[in-house]
C-alpha cells in the first residue's frame, strides 16, 4: 500500500487555515457564556488575520496541494473584498435581532464559513473543488437567510434560496460532469487542455456543458434569466446578511467565473462570448427597469444589483485583461457603494418604523446628514455619476468593451445607466427633496405586524453603523478623484491569468 | 478743424444730451431737460455748418472724406471700423436734419411742458437725433444698418410714448416689426454686397462696384431690390406703408420730427446715396420709381376721405415722399433732395400747426368737429396757411420749385418717364385738393364749441381723458396728450419754431430756381457726378414750362376745394353718396391693413397656436412620455413576471436554461 | 452496456427530477427532487469516470452525496422551522415577497 | 493659475459650510467674486495672437486608462470662462441677497456648478471634459430640486428635475461611449491610448467610425441646448428651477453643448461633420423657428425666455455648422453674449415675479411708470435679446448670418427669418410687462440698490461689448480658424477677394479635407481600411 | 446479463423517480426514492465502482432517508391538493421536462466522443474499490475532502440554529 502524501504549502494556505481556525474559535465561544460577547471581535480579528496573510502572499502566484487550489492575486484581490464586506456585515450584524435569534456564535461561525467559501472558490481550479467551495459559500448563506426566525420574509427568501439555488447547483453539477466527460480531466488547466486537443472543439457534449455551468454561474452572479431569487431573497434576509451577499456572492462567484471562463474554456470563447453577452444584455434591461417602482430600498438595491451583475458581466464577456482588471475595479467599487447604501438603510430600518422603505429615509437630508450624505454618494456612484468611483469602474468597462470590440454591448450599459438614474435619483429625491405628490408615508408592514424588530431610536447614531458609512462612501469619492491606486490593484488582478 | 472731426462733433452732441438728460432725470428740473436737449441739437447744427464750411473750402471732386474711430468688429475677413463718411450728400442731410430737429426740439420744449416723462421725451428724442445722424454719416453699410435700426427703435419708442394706451404700444409694435423686416432686407443686401465685393466700406463698394457688375447683372439687381426693401420699410412705401398712419399715436412733435421731416425720408437717402448700384441695376431703379409714383396715388387718394387730421398729413406724407423715391429712382437726384428738404421744411410746419390745434381741441384730432379757427387761432392758422400753400405746390413757395424739378427730369428723361410727369401732375393735383380741403374744414367758418371757448375765456378746452381711437378711459398716471398740451398762441417756443419754418417754407425755394441759381444741384454735383443719369439736365425753359402747368394744377386744385368745402358744402355729401364703395374702399385705405393681417399675421398667430397647443403637446411631450412609458411598461412587466412562487423562478430559471443549451447546440459542430 | 445508455438515462432522471420541482409544491417534495437531479448528476459522473478510465468522477459523485446530505439537512431544518412558525407547508402560500 | 481658477469655487464651497447660516451666502459670492478676478487677469494675459493652447495643465491622471488631467485656455474657452466667472458672481450674489433655505447646500451646489462648469470649459482631454459636462448636471439637479418650486397641476420640482437629468444625460453617456471609442480608434494604429484631444485630432479617426461616433456626441450637445425637439426638458425644469440657478444655467450650461461642437466634433470628426453639415443645420433653422414661435405664442415669462434661448442656441448651432472661420467666430461671440443677456433676463423675470407674484404675461402690465430705472434696464437687455444692430448680439448674427450666408445661402435665408420673430417676441415680453394698463392690485416697485447693484453691471457689460465687440472676435479668431479648419475648403473664412469671388461652400466637396491650419499639420485623408469600425 | 441488470436497474431508478414525483402523499414519495437510490446503487456497480455504490446504500439509503422520515413523521405528510395556482405552470413544467431530456440526449448521442459508444476502456481490478477511491482523496482531492467536512459542521450548525427549539422561544 504506498501512499504519497500531497505536498502542501502551508504558508500559501495559511490564509484558509486561519480562517477555518477562527471559525471554529468562534463557534467554540459562542457556545461560553463569558466569551459570547466577544465573538464579533472575534470574528473581526479572523478576518483580519486573514486578509493580513493574503496581503503576504500578494504577488507570488502558486498552485497549492496537488493543483486543487491556485493563490495569485485575482483569488486574493476577490477574497480582500469578501472579507472587507463581511468585516462590514459584522458591524451590521451588532444589535440584529437575526443574530440573536441564531445564537452570536452560530450567526458568526455561518458567516465566516460562507467567507471560507468564497476565499476557496476564488483560489479554486478543479471542478470538485470549485463545487465544495460553491456549497460552502451558498449553504451557510441558505440559513442565515432564515435566521430572522420571527418573520416569516425571512424563512420565506431562505427557503426560497435553498430550492432556487441548489437547482441551480445542480444544473451546474451536471454541466460539470458533461465537461468532465469531454475532457476526462476535472483540473481547469486538463479541461482547457482537452478540449484543445481532443477534436473535441464545439462539441455538443461540451458545448451543453459549457450552458449548464454557464447557467449555475448566472445563478451565483444574479444575472437574468437566472435572477429571479435576488429581490425576494434580498429583502427578506436580515439586512446586514444582505449586505454581504449583495457584494461577496457576487465577488467570488465571479472570480471563479473568470477562471472558470477565461481558463478551462478559452478554447471555445467564440462559443459562449455572444451567449454571455446577450445575458449581460438582458439582466442590464432587466435589472434597471424591473427597481424601477420599487418602494423596498433592498429590493430596489437587489434589482439594481441585477443590473450592475449586467454590467460586470461585460467584462467577462470579452475575455481579455483588460476586461477582468476592469471586473476587479467594479467590484471593488461596487462593494463601497453598497456597503455605504445598506448601512444607512440598516440604521434607518432601526430607527424609524417604516423598516426599509423608501419612506424611511425621507427628509434624511435636514434630519441626519450624516447617513444622508453617505447614502447619496452611494446612489449618485452606483448611477454612475462624475466624481466617483462608479463613473471609473464604468468607464473602464466600457474602455475594455470597446476594445474587444462589444461596443453594442457598451451602448447597453450607457442606456441602463441612464434608465437607473430614474430610481437612484428617485432615493436621492426622498432625502433632499419634497415629497412626490401622492406616495403617502405609511409604516411599512414589517412595522405594523407582531413581528416587528424592536426600534432603536438611536441607531441613526451608532458608531458601528454612521462610521462604516462614512468611510465608505469617502472610499467611493476618493477613489472617483484619485482611482489610481485601485487600478493598480485591479491591474495586478488581471494580470494574473494573461 | 477737418470736416470729419465737425461731423463727429455733430454725432457727439445729440448723444451726450441723450446720456445726459436720461441719467439726470431724478436730479434735472424738466426745464433744464428740454433746454439741454434743444442745445444739444442746436449745437450739432452748428458744428454742420462748420463741417459745411470745410467742405466748401475744399475743391469740388475733393469734398469727400472717411474716418474711423477703431474697428468695430474685423476678423476673418470681414472688417467693419467704426467709420463715418463725409460729403456734399451726407452733410445737406445732417444740415436738414439738425436743422429742423433744432425746431421742433423748441416746439416740444413748449408742446410737451406739462406732460409726465418729459424728461423721457427730450432724452428720446435726442437719441433719434443721434441716430439719424448716425444713419447719415455712416462711412459703411453695418453702421448704416445700426443707424436705420436705432431710428426704428427711436421711432418705436416715442410712437408708444404714452405706453398706457393699448393702441400707442400697438401702433408702436407694427412700426418696430415692420422696420425690423426693413432692416433685414438691408442685411441682406450687406452680405451679397460682402459676397461679391468683400467690403462694406462705402467707398471701395462704390469704387469697385462698375468693375465687378456688369449692368443688370441679377447679383446687383437683388442687392438694389433688397436695399429697396428696407428703403420702403422705412420711408412707408407700398406695401410696407401701413404702420406709418397709425404712428400717429405719438405725441405730434414726433410725429412732425420722425414721421414727416427726417426718418421716413432715409429710403430717399438710401437710393440717392447707392446710386452708383441703382445706376448698374436699372430695373431695380425702375421699379422703385414705379413703387414711389403707386405710393404717391395711393395716399394722395385715401388723404382724400380721412377725417383724422393727423392721418391725412400722414398719407400726404406717404405720397410726397413716393414723389422723392421716384425722383431719385428715375436720377434725378438733387431734385429729390431738394423735395426733401423743402418737404421737410413745410410738412414739419403742418404737423406744428396741427398739434397746435388738436391740442386746443382737446385731443380730438377729427375735422368734422373742427371750425373756425382761422379766428381762434390766428397765429397757427396763418402757419398752417404757409405750409398748406407749400405742399400744395402754390406758385412761389418752395414745394412749388421742389416738385415741378422732379417732374421736369422725368420729362427730360423722355421715354417712358413721360408716365411719371403725367401722373405726377395728377399727383399734384390731388395734393392741392386734400391739402385744402384740411385747411377749408379747419380754418374758415363758424367757430366749433372748442374755438368758442378759446375766443370768449383764452382757456384751452378742458379734455376729457379718453383714447379718441378706441373711446377707452385714458389712463392719466402717465399723463395723455390733451388739455395739458400747450397752443402756438400762448407759448413763445411754439412760435418761434412755427413762425422759422413758415419762412422757409414759403422762400426756401428761391435757392433753386431754375436757371437763376441752383445752389443744391451745384452743392451736391460732386457726389452724383459718376452717375451717367446726372448728365441729364432739363433745359430751363423746359423747367419753366413745367412749372407753369404746375402752378396751373395746384390753382385748379385749391379752386376745386374751395368749390366743394367753401362754395358749395353739401356736395361731398353727395359726393360720398354717388360713390359709395369707392368712399368705403378708400376711407379702408385700400384694405392694406386687412391685407397683411391675412398674409402674414393670422397665418404666424395659427402657426404658434398650433406649435404650442398641438405639436408640443403630442410631438415633443409624446416622445418623452412615449418612452417613460415604454420604460415604465417594461418595468410593470418584470414585476409582474416576479410573482413570488418560488415554482416560477425554478421554471424561469429551467426556461434559460432550456434555451441556452439549445444556442449550444445549434452553435456546435 | 454502451455509456451512452447510462447518460441519456441520468439526463431523464435529471428531466424527470426538474419536472418534479416544477409541479410539485411540498417543500419535502421539492427536496426529494433535487436529490434526483444531483443523483442523476452523479450518475452521469460515475458513468463518465468509467468512460474515461479514472476515477476523478467517482470522488465527485461522493462529494456530491456530502454535499446532497448537506442541503438536505438544512432543508428539512427549514422545513421544521417553518413548520414550527405556523405556516402551511406549501411553497406557493410562502409568497409575501414578491413584485 | 488655471488650477485655481479651477478650485477656487469648490473650496470656497467646502469651507462654507463651516460658517453660519447668515454669511453662507456672502462667503460664495466671495468665492464666485474670486474666481472671477482670477478670470480676469487671465484674460488680461491672454495673447490673441498666438493660436493654441495657453498656460496648460497636463497630469497623468489615471495613467492606466490613459486619461490625462490636461486644462488649456484658448481663443475657444477664453471668454466662456469669463463669461462663467461673471455670471455665476451675479448670480450668487442675486442670491444671497435673498433667503434660501438650506443656505450652506444651496451655495455649495452652485460652486460645484461653476467648478464643473469651468471644467468642462477648460479640459483638453477628451474623458476629462465628458466628466465634466456629466458633472455639471449633479448640482443643478439638487438645486432645480430641492429649491425649485412645485406647480399644481404640473410635474413636482423634483419630478420635473429628474425628467431633465434623465433627457440630458442620454446624451452624455452615449458622449462617453463615443469619447473612449474614439480614443481606442485611434489608439488602434498609434499604439498607446490617448484622450488629448489636440493629439486625437492630428490623426482623425476612419469615415465610418466617425459616422456614428459623430451623432454620440451631437445628442449630447443637441440635447443640453437643447435643441429642436430634444427640448421636452426645458420647459418642467425651467418653471421649477429656482431663478439665480436657472439664471446661470440657461445663461453658460446651455452653451457648453455648442462649445462642444466648437471643441470636440469639428477637430476630431471632420469628416463626419461635412456629411452631416446640412442635417445639423436643418435641426438649428428648426430651433430658430420653433423656439421663435414658442416664444411669442407662451405667457409664461420664464418659458418666453426659454424658449428665445432655444433659438438663439440655434442660431449659435447653425454659426458653428457654417463651417467657416466668420460663422464660428460669431457664434463664439454670440454664446457669450447670449450669456450675457439671459441671465439679466431671468434677474429681471425674478424681479417681476416678486413684484407681480405671477408668471403669466396676461397678469402684467404698466410697470414701467413706478419703476423707471428697471424699465430702462430690461429695454437694454431687451433690445440685445432681439439683437438689435448696435448690440453686440448683432454683430454675432451678422458674423453667423455671413458664415451661413457664403456656406449654405438659401439656410441663411430662412434663419434670417428669425430675427423679425425675435424682435416680436422680445419686445412683446417687455410691453406686456412693462408697458399697456396696470391690472388692478399689482403693486409696481422700483428696482432696490441690491438688486441694482447686480444687474447693473451685466447691463454695463451688454453695453461695453455692443461698443467694442472686437475685443472678444479679436481673441477667439485664431483658434477658431484652427478648429474649424479641419473642416473647410482651401479658401473658407480666408478674406474675400474680387478674383475669387465666391468661395467654394465646404458641403459641396465633402472629400475636401485637406484644409490646412495655420499650425497644424496636413490632416491625413482618412483611411479606408478604418472605417470598418 | 450485465444489461438485463442495466435495464431492470434503470427501471427502478426511473420508477422511483417518477414515484417521487408523482405520490401525493410525502411519505411515499420518500419511500419511492429509497427505491430509486437503491437501483442507482445497482448502476454504480455495474460502472465498477464499487465504493460509490457502497456509499449510497449507507450515506444516502441509510442516513439521510431516515432523516425524511422522521421529519416526514414530524410534519405530517400530509397530501398536497391537486389544484395549480400558477397558469401555464402544469403545462409547461412536462413540456419544459421533455425539452431538457431532449436536448441532453441530442448532446450525448450527436458527440464525436467516439469513447461514448463504448463500454469503456478495460481497467484494472483495482477500479473504483474503497482503497484507490481513498488514495486519491488524501492525495489529490484533500482540499474538497476537508472542504466537504466543514460544511458538514456547517450544515449541522445550520440545523441547530433552524430547528431548535429552546433557542426559539427564549429568543421570541
Amino acid at each position: 500500500m504506498n501512499f504519497h502524501a500531497p505536498h502542501i504549502d502551508y504558508a500559501a494556505l495559511s490564509p484558509v487555515l486561519a480562517l477555518t481556525v477562527g471559525l471554529c474559535v468562534v463557534l467554540l465561544a459562542g457556545v461560553f457564556k463569558p466569551l459570547k460577547r466577544s465573538v464579533p471581535a472575534l470574528t473581526l480579528i479572523t478576518l483580519a488575520t486573514t486578509a493580513g496573510l493574503l496581503i503576504w502572499r500578494w504577488d507570488n502566484p502558486q498552485d497549492l496541494v496537488s493543483g486543487a487550489l491556485r493563490i495569485d492575486d485575482l483569488a486574493i484581490s476577490i477574497s480582500l473584498i469578501a472579507l472587507l464586506t463581511a468585516a462590514f456585515a459584522v458591524l451590521f450584524s451588532i444589535r440584529e435581532p437575526a443574530a440573536d435569534q441564531a445564537g452570536k456564535g452560530e450567526y458568526h461561525a455561518l458567516l465566516l464559513g460562507s467567507v471560507l467559501g468564497m476565499v476557496l472558490l476564488a483560489q479554486a481550479q478543479n471542478l470538485v473543488t470549485f463545487f465544495v467551495a460553491l456549497e460552502t459559500l451558498s449553504i451557510p448563506l441558505y440559513i442565515l437567510c432564515a435566521t430572522n426566525m420571527r418573520r416569516e420574509k425571512s424563512l420565506e427568501s431562505g427557503l426560497k434560496y435553498l430550492i432556487v439555488g441548489s437547482l441551480g447547483s445542480a444544473t451546474l453539477l451536471y454541466g460539470m460532469a458533461f465537461l468532465y466527460g469531454g475532457t476526462g480531466s476535472t483540473d481547469f488547466g486538463g479541461i482547457a487542455h482537452g478540449i484543445a486537443q481532443k477534436g473535441v472543439l464545439s462539441d455538443p457534449l461540451i458545448l451543453v456543458g459549457i450552458g449548464m455551468a454557464a447557467v449555475g454561474l448566472a445563478f451565483k452572479t444574479s444575472i437574468a434569466p437566472f435572477h429571479q431569487w435576488t429581490p425576494d431573497v434580498y429583502e427578506g434576509a436580515p439586512s446586514p446578511i444582505t449586505s454581504f451577499m449583495a457584494v461577496a456572492t457576487k465577488a467570488a462567484a465571479f472570480a471563479v467565473f473568470i477562471r472558470f471562463f477565461d481558463v478551462a474554456l478559452a478554447p471555445q470563447a467564440n462559443e459562449w462570448q455572444p451567449a454571455l453577452a446577450v445575458l449581460a444584455a438582458i439582466s442590464i434591461v432587466i435589472g434597471n427597469v424591473g427597481a424601477l417602482g420599487q418602494n423596498s430600498l433592498k429590493r430596489l438595491l437587489g434589482y439594481s444589483g441585477i443590473a450592475q451583475a449586467g454590467y460586470i458581466l461585460g467584462g467577462l464577456v470579452v475575455a481579455s485583461e483588460a476586461g477582468i482588471n476592469a471586473i476587479v475595479f467594479y467590484l471593488a467599487a461596487y462593494a463601497f457603494m453598497n456597503l455605504a447604501a445598506f448601512a444607512v438603510v440598516i440604521a434607518r430600518e432601526r430607527e424609524t418604523p417604516y423598516g426599509d422603505d423608501i419612506a424611511a429615509v425621507r427628509g434624511l437630508g435636514a434630519e441626519r446628514p450624516q447617513l444622508a450624505w453617505p447614502l447619496t454618494i452611494s446612489m449618485l456612484g452606483l448611477a454612475g455619476l462624475p466624481a466617483t468611483a462608479g463613473f471609473i469602474g464604468k468607464l473602464y468597462l466600457i474602455e475594455a468593451l470597446v476594445e474587444g470590440d462589444y461596443t453594442w454591448l457598451a451602448v447597453f450599459i450607457a442606456v441602463g445607466t441612464m434608465i437607473s438614474l430614474a430610481y437612484y435619483l428617485r432615493v436621492v429625491a426622498a432625502m433632499w427633496m419634497r415629497p412626490e405628490s401622492g406616495t403617502a408615508a405609511t409604516p411599512a408592514i414589517a412595522g405594523a405586524s407582531p413581528e416587528a424588530d424592536p426600534i432603536d431610536p438611536e441607531a441613526g447614531r451608532r458608531i458601528y453603523l454612521v462610521a462604516p458609512a462614512l468611510i465608505a462612501a469617502a472610499a467611493v469619492v476618493f477613489f472617483g478623484v484619485i482611482p489610481e491606486p485601485l487600478v493598480k490593484f485591479a491591474e495586478h488582478a488581471g494580470a494574473s491569468l494573461f | 478743424m477737418s470736416a470729419t472731426a465737425w461731423a463727429w462733433l455733430v454725432l457727439l452732441f445729440p448723444l451726450l444730451g441723450s446720456i445726459a438728460i436720461a441719467l439726470g432725470f431724478k436730479v434735472l428740473p424738466s426745464k433744464a431737460a428740454g433746454a439741454i436737449g434743444t442745445a444739444a441739437i442746436g449745437l450739432a447744427f452748428v458744428c454742420g455748418i462748420g463741417a459745411l464750411l470745410c467742405l466748401l473750402g475744399e475743391s469740388p471732386d475733393a469734398r469727400h472724406h472717411a474716418s474711423s474711430l477703431w474697428d468695430y468688429a474685423s476678423v476673418a475677413g470681414l472688417d467693419i471700423k467704426l467709420g463715418i463718411f463725409v460729403d456734399p450728400l451726407s452733410v445737406f442731410m445732417v444740415l436738414i436734419v439738425t436743422g429742423v430737429s433744432t425746431l421742433i426740439h423748441l416746439y416740444s420744449f413748449g408742446y410737451m411742458r406739462s406732460d409726465e416723462g418729459y424728461h423721457r421725451f427730450f432724452s428720446y428724442l435726442n437719441f433719434f437725433v443721434f441716430s439719424m445722424l448716425l444713419l447719415v454719416l455712416a462711412g459703411n453699410f453695418v453702421l448704416l444698418i445700426v443707424g436705420w435700426a436705432f431710428v426704428g427703435f427711436a421711432s418705436y419708442a416715442l410712437i408708444s410714448f404714452w405706453y398706457r394706451r393699448q393702441t400707442a404700444t400697438k401702433a408702436g409694435m407694427k412700426a418696430f416689426v415692420i422696420n425690423v423686416v426693413g432692416d433685414i432686407g438691408l442685411v441682406l443686401a450687406a452680405f451679397l454686397i460682402f459676397r461679391e465685393l468683400g467690403t462694406f466700406e462705402y467707398s471701395e463698394v462704390f469704387a469697385k462696384a462698375p468693375q465687378v457688375f456688369h449692368t443688370n447683372e441679377w447679383t446687383v439687381t437683388a442687392i438694389c431690390l433688397l436695399l429697396l426693401v428696407g428703403a420702403f420699410a422705412k420711408s412707408a412705401q407700398l406695401p410696407l406703408h401701413t404702420w406709418l398712419p397709425d404712428a400717429m399715436e405719438g405725441p405730434t412733435p414726433v410725429s412732425s420730427l420722425i414721421h414727416a421731416a427726417t426718418m421716413v425720408t432715409a429710403g430717399v437717402y438710401l437710393i440717392a446715396r447707392t446710386h452708383v448700384l441703382f445706376v448698374l441695376a436699372p430695373t431695380a431703379a425702375d421699379i422703385a420709381a414705379f413703387v414711389g409714383l403707386a405710393t404717391l396715388l395711393v395716399a394722395g387718394t385715401i388723404a382724400l376721405v380721412m377725417t383724422d387730421l393727423k392721418r391725412a398729413i400722414a398719407y400726404s406724407t406717404m405720397s410726397q415722399i413716393g414723389y422723392m423715391i421716384m425722383g431719385v429712382s428715375i436720377g434725378a437726384y438733387s431734385a429729390g433732395m431738394f423735395h426733401l428738404m423743402t418737404h421737410a421744411f413745410f410738412k414739419a410746419l403742418l404737423f406744428m400747426a396741427a398739434g397746435s390745434i388738436i391740442a386746443a381741441m382737446a385731443n380730438n384730432q377729427n375735422i368734422d368737429d373742427m371750425k373756425g379757427f382761422g379766428k381762434a387761432m390766428r397765429f397757427t392758422s396763418i402757419t398752417m396757411l404757409c405750409g398748406g400753400l407749400a405742399l400744395a405746390a402754390f406758385p412761389g413757395t418752395s414745394g412749388f420749385f421742389s416738385k415741378d424739378e422732379i417732374l421736369a427730369y422725368a420729362t427730360a428723361r423722355g421715354g417712358m418717364y413721360e408716365i411719371f410727369t403725367v401722373l405726377g401732375y395728377f399727383g399734384a393735383l390731388l395734393t392741392a385738393i386734400y391739402t385744402f380741403r384740411l385747411i377749408f374744414r379747419v380754418l374758415p367758418g363758424k367757430p366749433c364749441a372748442e374755438a368758442q371757448e378759446l375766443i370768449d375765456t383764452g382757456h384751452v378746452h378742458h379734455a376729457h381723458p379718453f383714447n379718441p381711437a378706441t373711446g377707452e378711459e385714458e389712463d392719466t398716471e402717465v399723463g395723455f396728450p390733451g388739455a395739458d398740451h400747450h397752443i402756438a398762441e400762448q407759448s413763445w417756443p411754439m412760435r418761434v419754431a412755427m413762425g422759422v419754418l413758415a419762412f422757409l417754407a414759403l422762400f426756401a425755394g428761391l435757392v433753386q430756381v431754375p436757371g437763376v441759381d441752383e445752389t443744391i444741384t451745384k452743392f451736391l454735383d460732386p457726389v452724383f457726378a459718376d452717375s451717367p443719369l446726372a448728365a441729364i439736365v432739363p433745359s430751363v425753359g423746359a423747367s419753366w414750362a413745367g412749372l407753369a402747368i404746375g402752378a396751373a394744377i395746384s390753382l385748379l386744385g385749391i379752386g376745386i376745394a374751395y368749390w366743394l368745402y367753401i362754395a358749395r358744402p353739401e356736395t361731398p355729401a353727395v359726393l360720398i353718396q354717388r360713390l359709395r364703395p369707392l368712399h368705403t374702399f378708400l376711407v379702408n385705405k385700400w384694405y392694406f391693413d386687412e391685407l397683411i393681417d391675412i398674409l402674414v399675421v393670422k397665418p404666424a398667430l395659427a402657426i404658434g397656436r398650433f406649435a404650442n397647443r398641438t405639436f408640443e403637446r403630442f410631438v415633443v411631450n409624446g416622445l418623452v412620455s412615449g418612452t417613460e412609458d415604454i420604460v415604465g411598461g417594461s418595468g410593470r412587466l418584470v414585476r409582474v413576471v416576479q410573482s413570488g412562487f418560488v415554482r416560477s423562478y425554478a421554471l424561469l430559471l429551467l426556461i434559460g436554461f432550456a434555451g441556452l443549451a439549445l444556442y449550444f447546440l445549434l452553435s456546435s459542430s | 452496456m454502451n455509456i451512452e445508455w447510462y447518460i441519456v438515462l441520468s439526463s431523464l432522471l435529471f428531466a424527470v427530477g426538474a419536472m418534479g420541482i416544477l409541479i410539485r409544491r411540498s417543500p419535502v417534495v421539492i427536496l426529494l427532487c433535487l436529490e434526483l437531479m444531483l443523483n442523476a448528476g452523479n450518475l452521469a459522473l460515475v458513468a463518465f469516470s468509467r468512460m474515461v478510465g479514472n476515477q476523478q468522477g467517482q470522488i465527485f459523485a461522493i462529494v456530491v452525496m456530502v454535499v446532497a446530505a448537506c442541503e438536505v439537512v438544512v432543508g428539512l431544518g427549514l422545513i421544521v422551522a417553518i413548520f414550527r412558525r405556523k405556516l402551511p407547508l406549501d411553497v406557493d402560500s410562502l409568497r409575501e415577497l414578491r413584485g | 493659475m488655471i488650477n485655481s481658477l479651477l478650485w477656487t469655487p469648490l473650496a470656497f464651497g467646502l469651507v462654507g459650510l463651516f460658517l453660519p447660516k447668515r454669511l453662507a451666502g456672502w462667503w460664495a459670492t466671495l468665492g464666485a467674486v474670486a474666481t472671477l478676478g482670477i478670470a480676469i487677469s487671465l484674460v488680461a494675459g491672454f495673447d490673441s495672437g498666438a493660436s493654441g493652447l495657453q498656460d496648460t495643465v497636463d497630469v497623468n491622471w489615471i495613467p492606466g486608462l490613459g486619461v490625462d488631467y490636461s486644462l488649456g485656455i484658448d481663443g475657444l474657452n477664453v471668454f466662456l470662462v469669463l463669461l462663467t466667472t461673471v455670471l455665476w458672481t451675479a448670480g450668487s450674489a442675486f442670491a444671497a441677497f435673498r433667503e434660501q433655505d438650506r443656505p450652506h447646500l444651496f451655495f455649495l451646489m452652485m460652486l460645484i456648478g461653476e467648478t464643473a462648469t469651468l471644467g468642462s470649459f477648460l479640459a483638453q482631454d477628451l474623458l476629462l471634459f465628458v466628466l465634466f459636462f456629466d458633472l455639471m448636471l449633479v448640482p443643478f439637479y439638487f438645486l432645480f430640486g430641492a429649491w425649485g418650486s412645485d406647480r399644481e397641476g404640473g410635474p413636482s420640482a423634483s419630478a420635473a428635475t429628474l425628467k431633465m437629468i434623465v433627457y440630458t444625460l442620454i446624451g452624455s453617456l452615449l458622449m462617453l461611449v463615443g469619447a473612449i471609442a474614439t480614443a481606442i480608434i485611434a489608439g488602434q494604429h498609434g499604439g498607446q491610448i490617448t484622450f488629448s484631444i489636440a493629439e486625437l485630432a492630428k490623426h482623425p479617426i476612419g469615415e465610418g467610425s466617425q459616422r456614428w461616433i459623430f451623432w454620440f456626441f451631437a445628442a449630447a450637445f443637441l440635447v443640453k441646448m437643447p435643441a429642436f425637439l430634444l427640448h421636452g426638458w426645458m420647459p418642467d425644469a425651467y418653471r421649477a428651477a429656482p431663478l439665480p440657478a436657472l439664471a446661470v444655467f440657461s445663461g453658460v450650461l446651455a452653451k457648453v453643448g455648442a462649445y462642444g461642437f466648437l471643441r470636440v466634433v469639428l477637430p476630431l470628426f471632420p469628416a463626419a461633420t461635412i456629411e452631416f453639415q446640412e442635417v445639423i443645420l436643418v435641426i438649428a433653422l428648426a430651433s430658430i423657428l420653433y423656439g421663435s414661435v414658442m416664444a411669442f405664442t407662451q405667457t409664461n415669462v420664464r418659458l418666453i425666455a426659454g424658449y428665445s434661448s432655444v433659438a438663439q442656441l440655434g442660431f449659435i448651432t447653425a454659426g458653428i455648422f457654417a463651417l467657416s472661420a466668420d460663422g464660428s467666430d460669431g457664434a463664439i461671440l454670440q454664446m457669450v453674449n447670449h450669456g450675457l443677456v439671459v441671465a439679466p433676463l431671468f434677474v429681471i423675470v425674478a424681479l417681476l415675479l416678486e413684484r407681480t407674484g405671477t408668471e403669466d404675461l396676461r397678469e402684467m402690465g404698466g410697470m414701467a411708470m413706478k419703476a423707471p430705472v428697471l424699465a430702462a434696464l430690461f429695454l437694454i437687455v431687451t433690445l440685445a435679446t432681439l439683437a438689435m444692430p448696435g448690440s453686440a448680439n448683432f454683430v454675432g448674427e451678422f458674423y453667423i448670418l455671413n458664415g451661413l450666408f457664403d456656406s449654405k445661402i438659401v439656410f441663411a435665408f430662412v434663419a434670417i427669418s428669425g430675427v423679425a420673430m425675435s424682435a416680436y417676441y422680445a419686445l412683446r415680453l417687455y410691453q406686456r410687462t412693462m408697458h399697456n394698463r396696470k391690472p388692478a392690485g399689482l403693486i409696481s416697485r422700483e428696482i432696490g440698490w441690491r438688486d441694482g447693484a447686480v444687474l447693473v453691471p451685466l447691463v454695463l457689460c451688454i453695453l461695453g461689448l455692443a461698443l467694442y465687440p472686437q475685443l472678444i472676435l479679436k481673441r477667439t479668431d485664431t483658434s477658431v480658424a484652427a478648429s474649424v479648419a479641419a473642416t473647410e475648403g482651401p479658401s473658407g473664412g480666408s478674406p474675400k477677394t474680387l478674383s475669387a469671388k465666391r468661395p467654394p461652400s465646404p458641403g459641396e466637396q465633402p472629400t475636401q479635407l485637406r484644409g490646412v491650419a495655420f499650425w497644424e499639420t496636413p490632416l491625413t485623408a482618412p483611411d479606408p481600411t478604418k472605417a470598418s469600425q | 446479463m450485465e444489461a438485463v441488470l442495466f435495464f431492470l436497474a434503470a427501471i427502478g431508478a426511473l420508477g422511483g423517480a417518477v414515484g417521487v414525483v408523482s405520490m401525493r402523499n410525502p411519505f411515499y414519495g420518500v419511500l419511492a426514492l429509497i427505491v430509486h437510490l437503491f437501483s442507482l446503487a445497482v448502476l454504480f456497480l455495474l460502472l465498477t465502482s464499487a465504493f460509490v455504490a457502497a456509499a449510497q446504500v449507507v450515506v444516502y439509503a441509510g442516513a439521510v432517508m431516515v432523516l425524511y422520515v422522521f421529519v416526514v413523521a414530524y410534519v405530517g405528510g400530509d397530501t398536497e391538493s391537486a389544484w395549480e395556482p400558477i397558469p401555464g405552470q402544469r403545462f409547461l413544467a412536462p413540456l419544459l421536462g421533455a425539452a431538457l431530456f431532449i436536448e441532453l440526449s441530442i448532446a450525448v448521442l450527436a458527440s464525436s466522443l467516439l469513447a461514448l459508444g463504448t463500454h469503456g476502456p478495460d481497467v484494472n481490478p483495482g477500479f473504483g474499490d474503497p482503497a484507490a477511491i481513498g488514495r486519491l482523496l488524501l492525495e489529490r482531492f484533500l482540499i474538497p475532502f476537508e472542504a466537504s467536512s466543514i460544511l458538514l459542521l456547517l450544515a449541522a450548525v445550520g440545523a441547530v440554529v433552524l430547528a431548535n427549539r429552546k433557542r426559539q422561544e427564549t429568543s421570541s
